[in-house]
């Protein structure tokens, strides 16, 4: 396996590693992006009204159980494409549910009585959202953030059965091929790829997340 | 001003929490809504910065009625205290203080001084401005959650139990703060508690409400504990009664006798002890000032070994003794 | 539709064949992440690693870990228990957060009760600790049982997938509607978990379902 | 003959050796993630359940390097298989353009433990085709004519085509051909397909049985240099389960298939969207074995 | 009697929460550990029953060093009872009170009927039995965790501030109660408050502990009131220290006056209130029975609008009056 990493022939070119990082990591931020432009506002919506709460969790909840394989495999099938665009739909469908859940528990988790205050000393609902809510959410928001990543990122391996780029080459066709090397070093990848994405949420997390937040500060 | 004629509060469930309160809080002053749980003092209180909304009469501040405003508005006018302070966990305590300037669009460099010259009014030390809520004892919190409150100077300041998640020597200097605070500031303050104690001991005036949300009796404290409207009242405000009453009369007007000989003092004239012929000395037990109560003059006589209460000058000399006797006819005047 | 009434000896065997790979995991990995959990719980320095590890298992892709391991373990190729072993592994590590939680969750002052008239240490956590912690780990339990429905689809590429050899067959065969039947299925088998575990759990914790406070009798 | 344990990347692994057994009850019979395959496991399955052995059928394995390693490691026992690419499996670079020769080549280079009964006259040949469209513009006829014009066209197709002799090696070998690019997708399946069919790839390897071909009118490019091996269908079984009654029955079906019936099998599953197993019984009733 | 002599904790982060501790605690009666928050409370009341090891000096109980004891043993001698009462949240109230038992191996029946008796001695309704602990309101969860600490019939009670976390007026009841039950079951109780009234009003002897784990007094309230050993006991027990002491003398010994013909009566005898001249009444004022204290007898006197206390017989009849002079000379002897 570390023969195959370590051979520089593997890395370069259009079929290289590299390239294959990159592909993969443009699925993943795709997917991710997209999920969190749907997941968010809707999360920060009911988290804020608690408005259809019960609605939107248990169906947040179900679509965690859609299988990716088939959703993909539907999806290539109804667009009737190849490409990007049935990848993204599975990986997106994967990405919501867990961003969804965890922003309306952060939201809905933001004690009462701070809400009352800020409510009480004249900030309107947008200020609430914005500078008492969202900011008390944060740690669970990029909670839910980095799990969607780590689900996407492993997931997005089989964005390969479908023809797709990014390190799920290596595993399809070190499976195709009984190549074990070859799909060693993909999995490697891949699970090192979510670990580096998972370490720079951290970060955000270290960044964004007020320190007044943090258990024991 | 704050009135409140025939306001209702009927929860969408049916609940009604407030029934056909009329009620006048008068201005710069501190009146305490008390009693028991869910008699709704906190529906009451919420109704006056409109973040419930009555479902019936009519809430006016200084005759305008607050429905004819922006709830936003209106708010931003009116400090809001509530237990466990309800801090902004995210933010530093300086900058929890300056919630509301910001929101109002001051200047950074004026709200920065107000926020830390409320920090100091409120008997915070500056160097905890830059904490966060959590590294900060529950006292702290609640002198933060009164400074944030007073931060835009409002003319009303809505205090909702803010003192009931302290322990009772905490809660005890903070009702002590607040009681200084309003000397200099001279607030409209609408305070609610279940504690009995604590209504009387901050409230100009004290109205007590029975579950259902109607007014049991709104008077003075002093006029409360002596003439109770009724039995709940009577027995909302408990034992002890007389005894407590007697925080309201000053021991200013007492006769004093003279120092009786027992009463050793040493040279600068502070009482150390009752002589008790040999040299064994009796303690003095509780002494008494001219301007407290009646209520510390009556235990300095009952702590004393011989009946004598001495009451001391400002130095803590002693300038003369009561007994029994005399505080009888003190009381019964 | 015809398709369906014609397959339905087909469609029945892949149900259970996929009931099968998803749940056994389910119950293996319970009975292996509470002793770790309890472990975690009872020296404290183990649990930060055990959940990152757990994270890191966690971001491995599905197929690799289908295909590696028989090599590792030396199970035949097509052996099913090369699924139950990688989705276990999955579950456990999903799991340990959730037990280790769970056993957090016990308010200090139940625990200081427990140990002041004298329970032991096993007889405690068996009795006290954990049926306290049922309510945080079958949070867990339903997040795994969902996630591991939808990932023995995966198998399919390796030609174990219960449901997930509808995906691919009908994929071959540019079909839709064993993919629907496949999507739907596995759905549905998610949700029929989900509720027993729902179920379950009520069953488990009378105590929470009564949180109405009844003020003095 | 359990184990497995060893490299599975070894081709030519033992699968372990024990002698043909007297009597065979029980066999399961594997196949290939593609209909072909799945009708002729089924076929393979119902004439040995005919003849009262126990059969189980673990169907749709995956591609060959998936599915040798399932029969090395006796998790199935019995597969269909092609000779030419079985050949080329189990002895890289072989080079046999005869059907027999292919055939006996196969035989000699099987490793222990695996054996082959008779090869059927039927065939599945690879193929490489390009649309009406793209043959006219380039006026393409054989694989040789891509020489010239590969460096601006994109091949797809399976994972192994890009990596095998009866491949893009070969291809590059003995024709000289390269291309800009090569997609994975899957073996002839909708994948490449569809991305022939929108000229996102030119060039792709088809299945000679597969009714797409003639259905969009794709062209196969004639192979002179015979890089594409001859594929007759034959039973690839594990020694330890090759009775004589099995491999007589084999063989018979292995006589009665021909390419043509095979064609019109694989298209009522991939166009009929039939099941395998009620394709087979049809064929059986229609070619009763003795 | 539970002893302890030098004893000593130091915690592994070089805390000390108790300094030398030495101390003799009678049996069947209660003892009350009072003090400020960390003065180390918890810590003494906790190396009873060895769930805190102590690090040095002894604890002995009737002699023996509890270190000879197998812990889990020795716990399910002793009962302890703590804040929010602990219950387990899993298990039904009655389940709850046969912790012990069932872990000791009682047979079933015995189990259920010592619980069911338990239930009703310390004043539940039987029909909560089935009820979990989030069924019931924070004064009955307390008193399950009484009665769970009563199963077994240990000798000794610890109580870590069991009522603290209820509100006043269900505090007072179960104080009440607790006093109540001590004199039918009189056990060895050891309890924890930071509440000098609480400690005042239980306990039979109180600990005064200061920061650092030291012993500032050890006394009977009464003695503790009258003879605060140092300044920081003093300020420790308050103001108001001689009038509350009055709790602990009884107005028994009060030469009652007779009723004075302003008094009006009932029919039974009752007092109405004072006749003004007219038809007018003044209130009576709070009354006081002969078995009170002289507590109850000068709140009496302070709250009449006369400066008369009403002494009434247990059916509420008028039998004597009292005033501050009759007071004065009772309170002096
Ligand atoms: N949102 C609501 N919907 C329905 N009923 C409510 C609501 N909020 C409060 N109530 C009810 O209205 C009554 C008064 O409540 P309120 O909170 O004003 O009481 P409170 O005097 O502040 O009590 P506490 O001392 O417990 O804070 C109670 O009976 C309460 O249950
Ligand atoms: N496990 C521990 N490790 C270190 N220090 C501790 C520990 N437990 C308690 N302490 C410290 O020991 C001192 C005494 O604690 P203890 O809990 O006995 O106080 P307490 O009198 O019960 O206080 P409270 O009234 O707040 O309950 C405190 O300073 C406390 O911070
Ligand atoms: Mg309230
Ligand atoms: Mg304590």
């Amino acid at each position: 396996m570390f023969e195959y990493l370590f051979d520089s022939f593997n890395w370069s070119g259009p079929e290289g590693i590299g390239a294959r990082i990159i592909q993969h990591i443009w699925y993943t931020l795709a997917a991710l992006g997209l999920s969190a432009v749907i997941a968010l506002p809707v999360g920060l919506y009911i988290g804020h009204t608690r408005r259809g709460a019960f609605l939107a969790i248990n169906l947040g909840n179900a679509a965690r159980a859609l299988p990716s394989l088939g959703l993909l495999m539907l999806a290539v099938l109804l667009t009737d494409q190849i490409g990007f665009l049935p990848v993204l739909i599975a990986l997106v469908a994967l990405g919501i549910p867990p961003i969804l859940t965890s922003t309306y528990a952060g939201l809905s988790g933001v004690d009462a009585a701070t809400v009352d205050a800020a409510r009480g000393m004249g900030m309107t609902g947008r200020e609430i959202l914005t500078k008492v809510e969202i900011p008390i959410a944060m740690p669970l928001i990029i909670s839910g953030l980095r799990g969607a990543t780590l689900q996407i990122v492993s997931t997005a391996t089989i964005a390969a059965l479908v023809s797709l780029g990014g390190l799920g080459r290596y595993v399809v066709d070190g499976l195709k091929l009984r190549d074990f090397p070859q799909m060693f070093a993909g999995a490697l990848l891949v699970a090192l790829l979510a670990i580096l994405l998972d370490l720079l949420f951290a970060l955000a997390g270290r960044i964004t997340v007020s320190p007044g937040l943090r258990r024991n500060a | 001003m704050i009135e409140f004629e025939d306001v209702t509060k009927r929860y969408p469930d049916g609940t009604v929490a407030v029934d056909r309160l009329s009620l006048r809080i008068p201005s710069n002053e501190i009146t305490v809504f008390v009693g028991p749980s869910g008699c709704g003092k906190t529906t009451s209180l919420r109704m006056i910065n409109r973040t419930i909304e009555r479902t019936g009469g009519r809430i006016t501040i200084d005759g305008e009625d607050i429905n004819a405003k922006d709830p936003v508005v209106l708010r931003r006018g009116i400090g809001y205290v509530i237990q466990h302070a309800g801090l902004f966990p995210h933010r530093t305590v300086v900058d929890n203080v300056a919630t509301v300037p910001k929101l109002l669009g001051w200047d950074k460099k004026r709200t920065r001084d107000v926020a830390m010259e409320l920090l100091e009014r409120v008997g915070l030390d500056p160097k905890l401005a830059q904490r966060y809520p959590a590294q900060l004892s529950g006292g702290q919190q609640q002198r933060v959650g009164v400074a944030r409150a007073l931060a835009a100077d409002p003319e009303i300041m809505l205090m909702d139990e803010p003192f009931s998640a302290v322990d009772p020597i905490v809660r005890h200097q903070l009702q002590e703060e607040l009681l200084r605070l309003q000397r200099d500031i001279g607030k409209t303050i609408v305070f609610v508690t279940h504690d009995i104690d604590e209504a009387i001991k901050l409230g100009d005036n004290v109205a007590v409400l029975r579950v259902g949300g109607k007014l049991a009796q709104f008077a003075p404290p002093a006029e409360l504990l002596a003439n109770p409207a009724d039995e709940f009242v009577e027995s909302f405000v408990g034992q002890d009664r007389g005894y407590r009453a007697l925080t309201f009369r000053q021991a200013e007007g007492v006769e004093l006798g003279p120092l009786p000989d027992e009463l050793i003092v040493d040279e600068a004239g502070k009482p150390v002890g009752w002589s008790k012929g040999g040299d064994e000395l009796l303690p003095v037990g509780a002494v008494f000032h001219r301007g407290d109560s009646l209520r510390a003059a009556l235990d300095a006589v009952l702590t004393s070994p011989v009946g004598q209460g001495v009451c001391v000058d400002d130095d803590g000399k002693a300038v003369g003794a009561v007994d029994q006797a005399i505080l009888a006819g003190a009381l019964r005047s | 539709m015809t398709w369906i009434g014609d397959n339905l000896g087909l469609i029945w065997e892949q149900l259970r064949e996929h009931l099968y790979l998803a749940i056994v995991p389910v119950l293996l990995g319970l009975l292996i992440a509470v002793p770790l959990g309890y472990l975690a719980t009872r020296y404290n320095w183990l649990a930060n690693p055990l959940i990152a590890f757990g994270g890191v298992l966690y971001s491995l892709p599905s197929i690799a870990l289908f295909i590696v391991l028989p090599v590792i373990l030396g199970t035949q190729v097509l052996s099913p228990v090369n699924i139950v072993i990688a989705l276990t592994i999955y579950t456990v590590s999903l799991l340990i957060r959730n037990v280790i939680d769970g056993l957090r969750s016990v308010p200090p002052d139940v625990r200081q009760a427990a140990i002041a008239v004298g329970f032991g240490s096993l007889r405690r956590v068996l009795t006290i600790d954990l049926p306290i912690a049922v309510p945080v780990i079958f949070a867990g339990l339903r997040v795994a049982t969902v996630a591991n429905i939808s990932m023995v689809s995966v198998g399919a590429v390796i030609g174990i997938g219960g449901l997930g050899e509808l995906f691919t067959q009908g994929f071959q065969k540019d079909f839709l509607t064993p993919v629907v039947v496949g999507v739907v299925l596995s759905l549905l088998l998610a949700l029929l978990a989900d509720l027993v575990l729902v179920v379950l759990q009520r069953v488990l914790t009378p105590w929470a379902r009564v949180n109405s406070p009844v003020k003095a009798a | 003959a359990c184990g497995g344990g060893g490299d599975p990347l070894s081709g030519d692994s033992d699968a372990g050796s024990s002698p043909a057994p007297d009597k065979v009850t029980s066999i399961t019979v594997g196949s290939a993630d593609f209909s072909e395959s799945q009708i002729l496991a089924e076929i393979y399955g119902q004439a040995l359940a005919s003849k009262g052995v126990e059969v189980k059928q673990q169907s749709n394995i995956g591609n060959r390097e998936t599915y040798m390693a399932a029969i090395k490691d006796g998790s199935v026992h019995l597969l269909p298989e092609y000779t030419g690419a079985a050949l080329d499996y189990f002895k890289k670079g072989a080079t046999e353009t005869d059907e027999n020769a292919a055939y006996d080549a196969l035989k000699g280079a099987l490793p222990s433990g695996l054996e082959v009964t008779d090869k059927s006259p039927a065939a599945d040949e690879d193929t490489i085709v390009v649309t009406k469209a793209t043959a006219d513009k380039y006026n393409l006829k054989s694989l040789a004519d891509l020489k010239a014009v590969s460096k601006d066209m994109v091949a797809g197709g399976s994972s192994e085509f890009k990596v095998r002799e009866a491949g893009l090696k070969g291809l590059k070998e003995k024709y000289g051909v390269e291309f800009k690019e090569y997609k994975t997708l899957d073996a002839g399946g909708p994948l490449s397909t569809k991305a022939l069919l929108d000229n996102q790839i030119q060039v792709s390897n088809f299945f000679t049985t597969q009714s797409v071909i003639k259905d969009n009118n794709l062209v196969q490019l004639e192979d002179p240099e015979n890089i594409l091996p001859p594929n007759n269908i034959v039973p690839l079984i594990r020694t330890d389960h090759k009775s004589d009654d099995i491999a007589a029955t084999l063989n018979a079906v292995s006589a009665k298939l021909t390419t043509d019936s095979l064609t019109e099998l694989v298209k009522r599953a991939d166009v009929g969207k039939e099941q395998p197993a009620a394709i087979a019984k049809d064929w059986l009733a229609q070619n009763p074995l003795t």
